[in-house]
This record gives structure tokens, C-alpha cells and sequence, in this order.
């Protein structure tokens, strides 16, 4: 049996490390926020396509507004829900670069919902990240249109009831009807399998805009321990138990072109 | 009569509601109060603290910049108010987590091991009620037994259970004063 | 009824509900949300509407098509949220609309941050979306007003038929203090005869901002002017400290008043002759009593927790008889009695100059 | 099996323990004595077995990007990725 | 043969006339413009059920910003877009009236687009009457969101172009996927047939309302001779050749509820 | 260049067109629908970006993100559209990015009616959304002024890396006159180093308006005031007519400006000592100019297509030395030059009145 | 065939000339030498036969609504409608 | 000299393009000119009009209440303006569709069949030229071959083909008030 080690040998190499394209700093997100695992994700597939000095990154009004702050990119603040039409107007004026907005559920499907849907439509060449915690986690866990039926949130007390406030939004399925669309699929952050086919979706997402093709989305179902009301742990099994079942895994929407791209890859 | 009392530290570490029950009790006692909280530029996790002014006449500002008592809960709290204690206040330190001492002359100086002696009671979240005790001993705004009427109305429900226990930590924080 | 310790935001909502609101609607935003949050378990307990909207946007027009059929309406909201309702406010102006909303204003411009603010006085009292129309605007500056003014919102919104906005910031919304609220206020039974409910047993109603012909849009902002006139010459309120003799008058509204006083109070103390005028209603700004106080007042000075707003209703109502001068912190920065103290005394400073 | 180690960054950890739990080997685990500027117990190696297979498990779970996770070549080239 | 006739003799009878819901009042249509058919349906509509003391109509801004002077009920003016946000406020605060709002292409599928998904999200019970015109008739024909691609507007002077404003909007498509919407189908007002069939479209659309089912739109391919350039019958002509391949008739989504009152209809 | 027969709105897109504008974000909304129908056209065949967003939102955020870029960017609305931009519009100015908004006011509050009005000054002026900033706001009065103000517009924004609002009306908008179109310039190759272009051999740029600290927020105010002052201090503009002895100044910007010229030069050939000060900056406000001539006049008359905006502004610059009268329209109603005069010649008979 | 026989509200009518196409019997015509007071050619039944129905058919398509048909009665009669 | 000129009439009869053309003629001519439309409340058919004011010096207000010429296609029209007319003002009349006349002693009234001669000239919709072919008669502002170079000029290239036509019904028109 091997000796434990403190430090690393000179045999050894580094398997894993931190993302050149991850800022240094320390994010403000809870422990145990899988917005941290998204954005390692988005680091590292950046980092591994090679764009970082081409990315133009839209921060949202959520939790991760300071988006910007952690990645050592070019980017800015959207006001809450607009990251698609910031982009737009950035893509529009800067074709060569790679533009994506980071957005959470209530940015991108509530407030946001226009926006989203027209960049969609429109087929605009930016790559959004979708953060889906079924919550409002930066005010303080609201119901979000995600929210599940019965969901207790701080604005839904009773727990989300559908006569009174509809039925969760599913915003892969919506936005893969659209023409505009060329790459729309659903994933999920809450083990280390799904993990690695979440950052295979982001890289292919990015390898879609690099292609001039149309519209691309990765929705990733994550984790809000804090305004879930629990443990970090418990909070990934509530993703896989809740979360996943009301909002499928999957490929929505992958052109031929965005097929031949993921394979590639 | 006016006083002003700060309350600082991490999130998490019951910082406001040890700030609410001194408020509660001082109206209880008929006194006009004001609470009032300020979360840090972080919006998780970070810094918290809350003002509580007490005073026998109508309020004006609920904020100073120079609190006659201040009590922290932790280093970055001591570095950021320790030197803005008013002259002659009181700064209560919560001295499992903060090792260094006040140098200022002009202030009442107390040290409370707290998270230590709530984590000896069974739960590290007692340290508030034990600076809190501690502080009250040191300057009597308020009677301890008016805290723990305060704690009987306002303890969260989900924190019941935890009644008994949070009033052995007031009294464990007044007794680090009343003991030699 | 007995006072309790009561958080800003959680004392209007309460107080609305007492007040016979029947239909909330809103969107999260700090540091308003906690009002929302509260109404969203209090408004089904009894059977009221409460329902979160998909934005601002849609949240003031939900309000809009409430108070289209007569009920008490309110939402509420902070500074970028406030920015999106000004096109419906607009409407609802136009619409002679009964309605409250709720600015519990933070800092900006921009995302800015959720500290308390001023900064959305002009937005207010000047402009609540395009058009000529002011809305009426309040200004309270400790939990007990803000219940009252709560009341008072939702009685002027009806006598009148016109848009108030309660004009907080974060502080008062974020503050505890003891403040008694009013008992449970029966819900008008009654909806009023212009109100849509359905053309049962009448003609239609109609409840429209467009007038094409310019002529009848001009008569309909005439009318809107008329009614500005009475509720400047009726409405205008304020609350004064130690002005009888003061030389120097502090003006500041809602959270800066407040601390304005502290400062007036600590200045008399040191014997200057200061005293406090604190205007409660925004709109209609009570320029007729401080045009009187100014006659007695060798200068004035504004604290305002932005970068001079009121100030501008101040020298339009003293109208160059005294110097205006002014102290102001921004961006989310709450002023501290002792430097309003120090602005106090270096303004009172040039009176003895003067002399 | 291929040896192993990782490093956590503790200033940076929050002590989430996804990590811990997420480790095949069962060798991470949260350090309660330890407390960071943040206030957080930060997660350490506990591997006196070295059992540590540089699996990168715990790297790919973590939220905070502060766990780097080291190999003995051979045991890569045992991967034969890198011939 | 009969003798020609210039006025009715005592033996006949009205076997139509103007509808009771309908106002007597000119429209500002153009002539040949299909608002109007989708007027007098909906008055029809209305008759039929006997519902017009009941009903609150919310105008949009479009062409049918005056439609509120138009029907014999009550009415409002919604701003551009807001009119299902508007209705929502209405209906919650009247739950027993029959709500509608009545919307055109660009007022619901461009800038109200959040509005109308949330309210069928939500299952607002509310019905909403969609004139889709392929064109902002009212500001003098720009390209809307339903705009067919290669279709010269005055804002896409060269015709539409995917690469550049994307692709038409299919806003029955897009709703139907929504768990609240009950009843949403797309209907023409081109021919005598197919204006029957509208006709009992929007029927049981009120019907669904009036059992306090879910939201029910019903989409009207509409024509506007006017910024079309064309004669009010060439402009039929292009529904039925133009419009309809690109936006197929049919009942996108309706819960079998929904069918159980359209047969008793 | 010759002149051509232009109207307004065509002006204006194809002054942006030749003073470099890269990209153009807009919704239909009368009376300035022809300017983005123009550019759907114009800007294509340059090469340019020519972009109808689903909203009058999108558009102001399409901006933003465009300006971000460091493109010349521009949009165009009328005041519905106006209201909607504010939230986008306060952003974009606590960002410090330069861009050009077009508002051809019409006929309001709410849904109003296409006529053309002045109804949005504050709006303009005042709060261009929540916080503390003021655009600069330019009123073109002629066909040529608006080509002229649309140069200088960009020219302001990207001096002061400011927001700025070219403020018209439908009448501007509308109205053909001869007018000369400055040449088309190039396009700028470089863009500025704050750009958002891609961290290409530089370190990242960052462009927001979130600072959660007060302090920090405080400081961004601080700089945004400072640019302020300088603006204050450098770009008031303003145009005259027979003020040298004049005794009644009347004030008046863009359409209700022009109007007001032809009934002073009525006036004037009655043999009455009346001049004109037309502002050509509404922010910053003529206040030094108008402080000036307001010592030699006896009073002035305030003439605008609104209930009284700017007269608040002109009471701030005289300081209640003179009186301040008003004449004013509303609701899209275009005030004529007859009615102007009359009330000049009432403003002038209280004069002799005095006497 | 029944007998029918229209009214076309003339000051309503704005000459679309959508009923005269519709009209199976094609005695529907727009009436050139008349203007109404908004500038409008309006419709009307050029029936010298009697060859209208009454089936309504332009009433279903006319767009202003301005369209009265009017039946013989037996003819609804004869459709059984009525019984 | 300065004149103003206002035509009213439906939308679609060429009330705009009629008093483009006099704007684009003055402006040739090097005077200063303003034009400017008013669209009626109707958004869809109804009335419009639009102004046209020449001067040799330049134009303030581009509206007035009096226009000294009013060229009136229409019955609403008439209605509207032949009150407003300035004293000593030109009024002409599209009589085909306009059975009224004026009664008022102090402007100079013309009546012009101009729906008829055009429709005669096989196009209604030449009316426009006629009214402004009397008008320039009747007050010769401008010449008409600087109306015709600006019809070459300005004529829409959808409507290309009628420039002849249009040219003969402005010649018609002039002739209604030339011949006996
Ligand atoms: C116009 C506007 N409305 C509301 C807010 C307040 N706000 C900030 S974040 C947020 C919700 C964020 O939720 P989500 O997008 O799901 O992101 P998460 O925090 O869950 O990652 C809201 C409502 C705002 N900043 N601006
Ligand atoms: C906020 C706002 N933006 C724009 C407009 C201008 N506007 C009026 S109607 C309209 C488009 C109407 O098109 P559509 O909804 O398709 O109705 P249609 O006229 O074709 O029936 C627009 C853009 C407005 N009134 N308000
Ligand atoms: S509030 Fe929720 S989403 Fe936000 S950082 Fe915390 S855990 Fe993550
Ligand atoms: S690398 Fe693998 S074995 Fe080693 S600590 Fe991490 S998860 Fe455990
Ligand atoms: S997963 Fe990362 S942040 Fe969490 S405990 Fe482990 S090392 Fe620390
Ligand atoms: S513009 Fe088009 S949609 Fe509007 S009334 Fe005319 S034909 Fe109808
Ligand atoms: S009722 Fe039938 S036959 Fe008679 S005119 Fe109408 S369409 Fe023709
Ligand atoms: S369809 Fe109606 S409006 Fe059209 S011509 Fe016939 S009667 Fe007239
Ligand atoms: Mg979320
Ligand atoms: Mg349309």
C-alpha cells in the first residue's frame, strides 16, 4: 500500500486544476452552489476550445451577477432578464467574437421570458447558459416559473399551486420549436457523471457559435441548498429525485449541423 | 437616556436576532427603540450586523457612526468597530474567533470566550445569547430576566427546543462577568 | 391597538391589508421583497388576490386591470423595478386610476446596489413615465408613518382617483421599531359606478388613456391639472422641529429627516438656533409652509440621501430670498447625524459671517 | 491503482463537503477545527492509507475550483493517454 | 323567377343583421380589412352566449386599439403588449366575468411575448382573440415576429431575411406546449368557410372560460390589404396561398374538457 | 453639399447614418417609425447593423450591449417607447457608455395620442430612470438642427462617454425644409480601450453598473456629478432673437420655440420690446444665459407644448428676480403663433401696468 | 331556391367589394356613381331577377357588419329549421 | 413675402404630394419653405392635410391659424377651413365633391370641377393638379413649369408613367380660371 502524501512527488503531475479561464478570486456563492460548478465548466471548456481571448461574457441580474468577476474574460452586467438583448447588440457588433450570456431561471424565463424567446427565434449566434434552480435564489428563494407544483418558496408558502399561479415552465421544450434554435438540451450538475455531460454540452454549445451556426442553450438543473433549505449534499439528491423528473434530461433540439460539431468534438 | 448598541459578525451566527431581542425588550420595558440590520456587500455568506438604539424620548436617526456599545462576533467585525466605539462605550469581543485585543484606553474592554463556552452548551449558535449576557452584565441597558421574557415571545417556533439551552447561554455569558 | 415591534416592509403590508386592499401583485426585488413575501401568505388567508408576476412590467398593468374594476390595488417595488413600471404608471395616470405602489428606493443608477437611497426623488415627483402628470407621493420616515401614510395612500388614491406612490428606501423598509397598526378594515362591497364589471343593467364603461384628437387629449390633461391644483392646494404635508426661532432651516425627507433631526437636536444643544422642516408628501411638495418659514430663516440647508433632488423644489419655493444649501450622500451611503452636525455648523458658520 | 493526492485550497473551500461525499475512497473529509477567513471549515485529504487514486472525482464536484488533484505519471501512462 | 326586391316584404324575415355586441359605430378599418370580420365573430360570439353583460374586453394597441368603442361591453385599453397582464388583474379581481383580450400580431407575439406565455403558463382563465396579420398594421406595416421570410415590409424593405431577423413566430405552436393553455387553435378569416369555422372556434373559446377551465387563445390569419399593397381579395388570396402554408390551421392544443364543451357547443 | 428637401425624421436617420452610426436598434412607434423604416434600409447597404428588436426594451439593451462594443449606437422612440427605455437607459448611463437616443415626443400620458407635445422634458431631463444622473438633451427646432444636433449628439456622447437624448417632436420629426447633410464619414476603425472586444492581449474589461459597496457606489456618483459640473460648465446652448433691448424675454425650445419666434417677431412689428431665448440644450439648461438677460428684462413668458416643464428650470435660473409666465399646450394641441402673441401682449400689458 | 333580398348600410359600407366577389349569385355590385361621406364606393344588390337567396353569404364576409338579409319565411320553413 | 398654403382633403386623393410638389418648386426657386403633414384622428382613411408655408426670409412657425391659400378636395374639408381662411386669402374648391360655397365676401373663392376634369383625363386621382394648377392661377406664387419641373423631379417612380397626364392636369386646372 502507497504512503499518504502531503505534497506531491516530483513523479507527479497535475490531473486536475484550477481553469485559466476561472478568475482566482472567491466567489460570494453559498457553499455547495452549483453555479460554482457551472462556471468551472464554462472555464474549462473555454479554456479547452481556446476562445478565452474572444469571449464576451453577459452576467445576469441573480446570483451570478458577478459572473464578470470570475472569469477572466471580457463581460458585463445585463439588467435582470435582458442578457439576450445585451448580447445581441454585442454579437451584432462583434461577429468574430463568441458571446454568451449566464442566466438564472427567473432572469431567463420570467422576467426575461421575451428576450430569450426572440434571440431564439431570431437565431442569434450567442450561446446562453441557463442556470435552472427552480428558485430566485439572490432575493431569497421566490417561486420561480420553474418552481414545481407544491414547492414551498418564500412567495409561495403554501407551496406552488397550479390554480393560482400555473404550471413550472419548461424552457428547453419551448425554445426548441423555435427555427431559430440549433442546439437546446437539458442537463444536470448534481453528480459527477452529469457533470461531465454537462461541460460536454457546454463546449458543444460554444462549438456551435464558433460555427456561425444559429441559437444554442444548456440548461443546467442546479442546486440552491440555501433557499431549498438544505445541506449541499441533500441538494444534489433533490435535483435528481424533483428535479429531473418534472424537467427531462436531453437533447431538445440539435441540428444536423450541431450533430456533426458534437461529434467532432 | 440613549443608547446605541451594535451588533456584528457573520451570517449565520445570530447576530440579528440577538440585536431583535434587546430591541423587544427594551420596548417591553416602554422604551422607544429602533433595529435596524445591514447585510454586507456579499449577498451570502459575509458580514452582518445590526444597530439597536434604546432611549427614553422619540428616536431620531437610527444610525451613528460611533455606537456606545458594540459587540463582535468576529475579526473582521473587531478590525472594522473596534476603533469606533464611542469614548467610554463598551466593545464585547467574541474571543474564540477574534484573538486580538483592543489598545484603546477609553473604553470598556470585554472578552468573551463565546463560541467556545456555547459550543461546551451544545451548539456553537449560542455564542449570541452568551456575548449578549456578557454585554448586559457589563452595562446593565436591561435586566437579563427581560431578554429571557423577550426569548419566551420570540424565539422562532422552528427553535423551540432550543429555549432552555439559549437561556443557560445568557446566563453563562453573564457569569464570565460575575465570576472572578 | 397595543404597539409591536414592527420591520418596515412587513408594517405596510400589514397596514395595506388593514387598509381593504383586495389585489397585490409584484415581483421580487431587495429591499422590498420581504413585503411581497409576507402578502403572498397573508393576501390567501383571507381570501384576497396576491400574485407574483412575471416582471415589474406585467405587475403594474396586473395592477392596472385591478384597479380598472374598482378594487384597492397595490404593488410595490425598488429603483430598476420602479424604472420599468413607468410606462403602465403613465397609463394608469392617464386612466384616472385609483392605485398605490411602493418605491422602496436603493441605490443607482444602473444595478447600483440595494443600500438605501434617494436617488428616484425626480422619478417620482417629476415623472412617473411620459406625459404631464405628477402622482402624488409620500415620504414616511419611521414604521409608524409608513402605516399611516400606507392608509392615507390608498384614501388619497381613492378620493382623488389618482396614482400614489409611497416613496421609502431601504432603511425604513429594512427597520424595526414599535409602531401600532390599524384595526382590520372591512373590503368595500361596492365597486364604484365607473368601474368594469360587466354592462349588467347599464351602459358600458370604458376606462381609456387614448385621445386622438389632440383637443379632447388636451381637455383630458386639463382635467388632470385641475386636479393637481386641488391636491397642491389640499394635500400638502409636512412635520417641523424647534423652527420657532431656528435661522437655519434643515430640510430632509423620509430616512435623511430623520437624521437631519438627530443632527438639529444635537446642534440646539449646542446652542445653535437650527430647527427642521420634514416634508411628507413629496407631491405635492409643501412649498406654501416652507415659503413662510423661509421669511423668518437666514439659510436653509437640504439633506437629501442623493445628489440634490428636493433641493430643487426647495429653491423653487424660497425662489432666491435665502441661500439654499446642501449635504448629500449617495449611492446608497446613509448620511451620519454628526457630519449633517458638521454641514449644521459650517452652514450656521456663514450666517455669523454674514453678520 | 493508480496513486494519488489533491490539495485543497482552504482559503477558498466553503466547506460543503460535496466533495467528501462525492470521493470513492472516502478520504476527504471537513475539517472542524480549522476555520477560514470566511468562517468556514474547509475540507483536507485524510488519506494516511494512501489511498488517494487521483481519480479527480472531488475535483469535478467541487463548486469552488479549489481542489488540484495530482497523479504519478506512470499511472497515466498506464491510462496510455499520454504515449 | 322572383321580382327583384328593395325592401323585404312582410313575409321575410332577418336572417342576419348587425350583432347586438357589435356597436353601431363606423370602424376605423380599412376597407376590406378582416379586423372587422373578427369583430362581428366575436360579437356573434357574444350574443350567442348571452354573455355581454358579463364581459370585459381589453383592447390592444394595433389596429384594434379602438376596440373597446366597437363593442356593445365593457372595455379598457392595455398598453402595447400588456393586455394579457391587464386581464390577469381583471379576472383575478372579477373572477365571475368573461375577460378577453383582443391582440394583434405584433402587440402579442413581439413585445408582449412575456405577457402571453406567462398568462397561458399561469392558465390565466382568460380567452384571447390573436389577429395575426403578419404585419404591424397599425404603424404602417414593419415586419412583425409572424412576418413570412422574403416578405417585403417597411422595416425589411429587401424582404424578410432569416440570416438577419430570424424566422415567423408560431405562437399556437409555441403556447399549446404550455400545461395551463386549454384551448389554443388557428383559425382563417380568408373565406366564407373558414370564417364559419372561426366563428365556432372563439365560441367555445368563451365556452372554456365560462367553465373555468384554463387560457384559450384563438389565432385569426387576418389580412391587411392596406400595408400588404394589395386589393381586399388579392389579400384573401395571400392568406389562403401565403399565410396558412406557413401557419397551418388546426386545434393545436385542446384538453379533452375543452372537446366535451365544443361538441355540446 | 446643396440643400434637399427633408423632413425630419429621414434627417436625423441619415445625419446618424453619415456621422458614423455602426449599429441601430428600434421599435415602430409613431411619429418616428420613418427614421427606423429609413435605416431598415440604409444601414444594410452599408454594411451596417439595422436591427428591429421585438421591443422598445430590447432595443435600449441592444444598445447597451452594442456601446458596450464600443460601436456607435443609436435607437429612436416616442414617449411610450420613452417610458420602457428607463430601466435600460439608467444602466447605460451608470456605465458610462456613450449612445444616442432619439425621442419624438407625441401626444401622452399614456396611450395619448401621435401629436406632436413636449410633454417628456422631465422626463428627459429630470431622471432618465431611477438614480442620479442627468442625459444631455439636445432640441432641435429645424430640419437642420436636427441633422446639426444629431452630429454634435455623437460627438457629446463619445467626449463624455455620456448618454445623450436628441429631443424632438412629431412636428420636427415630421416637417420637410431644405437643410444641408454634412458629408458621410468614416467609420471609425478603432475601437476605445474600454471596449468589450475580447481580452486579446490585454487584461479583461469589465463594464457594469454593480458596485454592492455604498462606498463604491458613492465614488461612481461622485464621477458621474464631476462629468456633470464639466457638462454644466461647457455645452449649454441656447439660440436668440431681439433680446438686446428687450423687456419681455420669452422662452421656448424646439417646436413651441419656433412658434414662438414668429410671435415675437409679431410682436416685435407692434413695436414691442420682446425677445426670444430658444435653448438648444435642455440639460444642461441655458441657466448662465438666461441668469443674464433675465437682469435687463421685466419678465419673462414661458412657452411650451406641455403642462410647464421647463418653466421650473427657468424659475431655478431667474431666481425669482423677474416674474415667470406661462403659456402652454398640451395633449398634442400645436400652439399658433397668434395665440403666442396674445400672450405676449398680455405679459407685456402687465408691464405698463407696473409702471 | 329561397327568395331573399339584402340591405347594405351605406354609410357603413367602404366599397371593399369583398361581397360582390363572395356572392354566389354575383348580384352584389359596388356603385361608382354613389360616394358616402367618408369617400367611400358602397356595395349594392344589382338583382333585377331576384336571384338573391338570402344565404348570407356576404353578410359572413362583410367586414363593417353593414349587410341585412333578409328571407322569405317559408323558405326557412322549407329548411325545416323552424318547426 | 410669406405665404402659407394649406390642402385638405381624404387620405389617398394626393393632398400631401400636391403640396410636396409646391414645397420642392419654392425651394428651387431659393426661397424658404416648411411642409408639414397633419394626419387626421382617424388612423385609417379620414381627412389629412398638410401645410406649406414660402417665404424669402426664414420661417419661423411652420403652422398657422390662417393659411392665406386653402386648396379643399372635400366636404369636410370645406367645412373645416373656409372659416379659417386668412381675410383677403385664396380659397379653392374641389367642386365635384364639394356642393357648397363660401359665402364670405372677403377671400377670393374658386370652384374647380377638378374630380371630373380628371376623371376626364381618365384618372381621379389627378385632381390634386388640377386644384394646384387653379390655385397657382388664381395666385401665381410660383410659375407652373417650376410645379412641372419638380413633378420631373419628384414624381414617385411607381407613378412614372402618369407624368404626362399629371402635367395635363395641372395645365387643365390653370385653364378653368384662364379661359372664359
Ligand atoms: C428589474 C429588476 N427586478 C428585480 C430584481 C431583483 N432580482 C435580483 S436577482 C432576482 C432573481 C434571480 O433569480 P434567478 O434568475 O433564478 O437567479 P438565481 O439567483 O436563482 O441564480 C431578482 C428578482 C432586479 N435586480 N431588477
Ligand atoms: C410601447 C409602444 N411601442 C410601440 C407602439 C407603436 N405601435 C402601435 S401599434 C403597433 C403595432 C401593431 O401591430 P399589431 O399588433 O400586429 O396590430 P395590427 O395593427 O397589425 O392589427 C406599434 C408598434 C406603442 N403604441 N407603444
Ligand atoms: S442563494 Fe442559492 S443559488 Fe444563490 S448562491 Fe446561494 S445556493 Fe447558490
Ligand atoms: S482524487 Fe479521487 S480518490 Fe483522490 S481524493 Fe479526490 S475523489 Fe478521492
Ligand atoms: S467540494 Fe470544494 S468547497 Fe466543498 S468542501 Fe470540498 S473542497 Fe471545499
Ligand atoms: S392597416 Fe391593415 S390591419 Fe390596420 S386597419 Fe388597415 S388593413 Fe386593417
Ligand atoms: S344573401 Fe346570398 S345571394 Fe343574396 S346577395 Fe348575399 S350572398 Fe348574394
Ligand atoms: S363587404 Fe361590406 S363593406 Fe365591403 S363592399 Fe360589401 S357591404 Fe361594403
Ligand atoms: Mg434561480
Ligand atoms: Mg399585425
Amino acid at each position: 500500500m502507497m504512503q499518504a502524501l502531503r505534497e506531491p512527488t516530483a513523479e507527479m503531475e497535475v490531473i486536475y486544476q484550477h481553469p485559466a479561464a476561472l478568475s482566482e478570486c472567491r466567489t460570494h456563492y453559498c457553499p455547495g452552489c452549483t453555479h460554482g460548478i457551472a462556471h468551472r465548466l464554462l472555464a474549462e471548456a473555454i479554456d479547452e476550445l481556446g476562445i478565452r481571448e474572444r469571449v464576451i461574457l453577459v452576467a445576469p441580474v441573480g446570483c451570478a451577477v458577478f459572473a464578470y468577476e470570475y472569469f477572466e474574460v471580457d463581460g458585463c452586467e445585463a439588467a435582470h432578464g435582458r442578457a439576450p438583448a445585451m448580447a445581441t447588440g454585442i454579437k451584432r457588433s462583434c461577429p468574430e467574437n463568441l458571446v454568451i450570456t449566464y442566466q438564472g431561471d427567473g432572469d431567463l424565463a420570467s422576467i426575461g421570458a421575451a428576450e430569450i424567446l426572440h434571440a431564439a427565434a431570431r437565431g442569434e449566434r450567442i450561446t446562453t447558459i441557463f442556470v435552472n434552480n427552480a428558485v430566485y435564489g439572490m432575493t431569497g428563494g421566490q417561486m420561480a416559473p420553474t418552481s414545481l407544483l407544491g414547492q414551498k418558496t418564500t412567495s409561495s408558502p403554501a407551496g406552488r399551486m397550479a390554480t393560482l399561479t400555473g404550471y413550472p415552465l419548461h424552457m428547453c421544450e419551448l425554445l426548441s420549436g423555435l427555427q431559430g434554435s440549433t442546439y437546446i438540451v437539458r442537463r444536470s450538475l448534481h453528480d459527477v457523471r452529469h457533470i461531465r455531460q454537462a461541460k460536454k454540452a457546454i463546449t458543444t454549445a460554444l462549438r456551435v457559435q464558433m460555427a456561425g451556426l444559429g441559437f444554442g442553450m444548456v440548461e443546467l438543473l442546479s442546486s440552491c441548498p440555501t433557499n431549498w433549505g438544505l445541506t449541499p449534499e441533500q441538494a444534489m439528491g433533490w435535483i435528481e429525485t424533483k428535479l429531473i423528473p418534472q424537467y427531462p434530461l436531453g437533447d431538445y433540439k440539435v441540428t444536423d449541423e450541431a450533430k456533426a460539431l458534437e461529434k467532432a468534438g | 437616556m440613549k443608547v446605541e448598541c451594535l451588533f456584528s459578525g457573520f451570517g449565520g451566527q445570530g447576530v440579528m436576532f440577538a440585536g431583535q431581542l434587546l430591541a423587544y425588550a427594551a420596548m417591553d420595558a416602554g422604551l422607544d427603540v429602533t433595529w435596524i440590520p445591514s447585510y454586507g456587500p456579499e449577498m451570502r455568506g459575509g458580514t452582518a450586523h445590526c444597530l439597536v438604539v434604546i432611549a427614553d424620548h422619540p428616536i431620531g436617526s437610527p444610525v451613528v457612526m460611533h455606537p456606545q456599545v458594540a459587540i463582535v462576533f468576529n475579526g473582521p467585525s473587531f478590525d472594522k468597530y473596534e476603533p469606533l466605539v464611542a469614548a467610554g462605550g463598551l466593545l464585547v469581543v467574541n474571543s474564540s474567533l477574534v484573538p486580538r485585543s483592543s489598545t484603546r484606553a477609553n473604553l470598556t474592554h470585554v472578552r468573551v470566550d463565546a463560541t467556545q463556552i456555547a459550543s461546551q452548551l451544545g451548539d456553537t449558535h449560542l455564542a449570541n445569547m452568551v456575548l449578549l449576557g456578557a454585554a448586559l452584565t457589563a452595562r446593565p441597558l436591561l435586566p437579563l430576566p427581560a431578554i429571557e421574557r423577550a426569548l419566551d415571545a420570540h424565539l422562532p417556533e422552528r427553535h423551540r427546543h432550543l429555549l432552555a439551552p439559549n437561556k443557560q447561554a445568557l446566563a453563562a455569558g453573564a457569569e464570565v462577568l460575575t465570576s472572578p | 391597538m397595543p404597539k409591536e415591534l414592527l420591520k418596515g416592509n412587513i408594517a405596510i403590508a400589514e397596514a395595506a391589508v388593514r387598509a381593504g386592499m383586495q389585489a397585490y401583485f409584484g415581483y421580487p426585488i431587495t429591499p422590498q421583497t420581504e413585503l411581497l413575501e409576507y402578502l403572498s401568505a397573508r393576501m390567501p388567508e383571507l381570501g384576497r388576490t396576491f400574485l407574483q408576476a412575471e416582471s415589474e412590467i406585467a405587475a403594474i398593468h396586473m395592477v392596472y386591470g385591478a384597479a380598472c374594476t374598482g378594487v384597492r390595488a397595490m404593488t410595490s417595488t425598488s429603483s430598476p423595478g420602479y424604472s420599468l413600471m413607468q410606462e403602465g404608471l403613465s397609463y394608469i395616470a392617464a386612466s384616472d386610476l385609483p392605485c398605490v405602489v411602493v418605491n422602496m428606493m436603493r441605490g443607482g443608477p444602473g444595478l447600483g446596489n440595494i443600500q438605501p437611497s434617494q436617488g428616484d426623488y425626480f422619478q417620482m415627483t417629476r415623472s412617473a413615465g411620459h406625459g404631464d402628470y405628477h402622482p402624488i407621493v409620500l415620504a414616511p420616515a419611521s414604521v409608524q408613518e409608513a402605516i399611516d401614510f400606507t392608509l392615507l395612500a390608498f384614501t388619497l388614491a381613492e378620493q382623488y382617483r389618482h396614482l400614489v406612490i409611497l416613496a421609502a428606501d431601504g432603511q425604513v423598509g429594512q427597520m424595526m421599531e414599535p409602531a401600532e397598526l390599524p384595526p382590520l378594515l372591512p373590503v368595500a362591497e361596492e365597486r364604484p359606478v365607473w368601474a368594469l364589471t360587466g354592462a349588467r343593467g347599464r351602459g358600458k364603461n370604458i376606462i381609456s388613456s387614448l385621445h386622438l384628437r389632440a383637443e379632447e387629449e388636451e381637455i383630458a390633461n386639463q382635467r388632470i391639472q385641475a386636479r393637481l391644483l386641488t391636491i397642491c392646494a389640499n394635500e400638502q404635508r409636512s412635520t417641523e422641529y424647534a423652527t420657532d426661532d431656528a435661522e437655519l432651516l434643515v430640510i430632509g425627507f423620509g430616512t435623511a429627516g430623520r437624521i437631519a433631526y438627530s443632527a438639529v437636536e444635537a446642534a440646539r444643544a449646542k446652542g445653535l438656533k437650527v430647527g427642521l422642516l420634514r416634508p411628507q408628501t413629496l407631491y405635492p411638495f409643501p412649498e406654501d409652509r416652507l415659503s413662510r418659514l423661509a421669511r423668518q430663516m437666514r439659510s436653509c440647508l437640504v439633506v437629501e440621501m442623493n445628489a440634490g433632488q428636493m433641493i430643487e423644489d426647495v429653491r423653487l419655493a424660497v425662489a432666491g430670498r435665502i441661500p439654499v444649501r446642501f449635504y448629500g450622500r449617495m449611492g446608497g451611503m446613509v448620511p451620519m447625524p454628526d457630519d449633517v452636525l458638521t454641514a449644521i455648523e459650517e452652514a450656521y458658520a456663514l450666517h455669523a459671517a454674514v453678520v | 491503482m493508480a496513486h494519488g493526492m489533491i490539495i485543497v485550497d482552504e482559503a477558498h473551500c466553503k466547506g460543503c463537503a460535496l466533495c467528501t461525499t462525492a470521493c470513492p475512497q472516502q478520504i476527504l473529509e471537513i475539517d472542524t477545527q480549522t476555520l477560514n477567513d470566511r468562517g468556514y471549515h474547509p475540507a483536507h485529504l485524510a488519506d494516511p492509507a494512501g489511498r488517494c487514486t487521483g481519480c479527480a472525482i472531488c475535483a469535478v464536484i467541487c463548486p469552488d475550483a479549489c481542489i488540484t488533484v495530482y497523479r504519478e505519471a506512470r499511472a497515466k501512462q498506464g491510462g496510455g493517454k499520454d504515449a
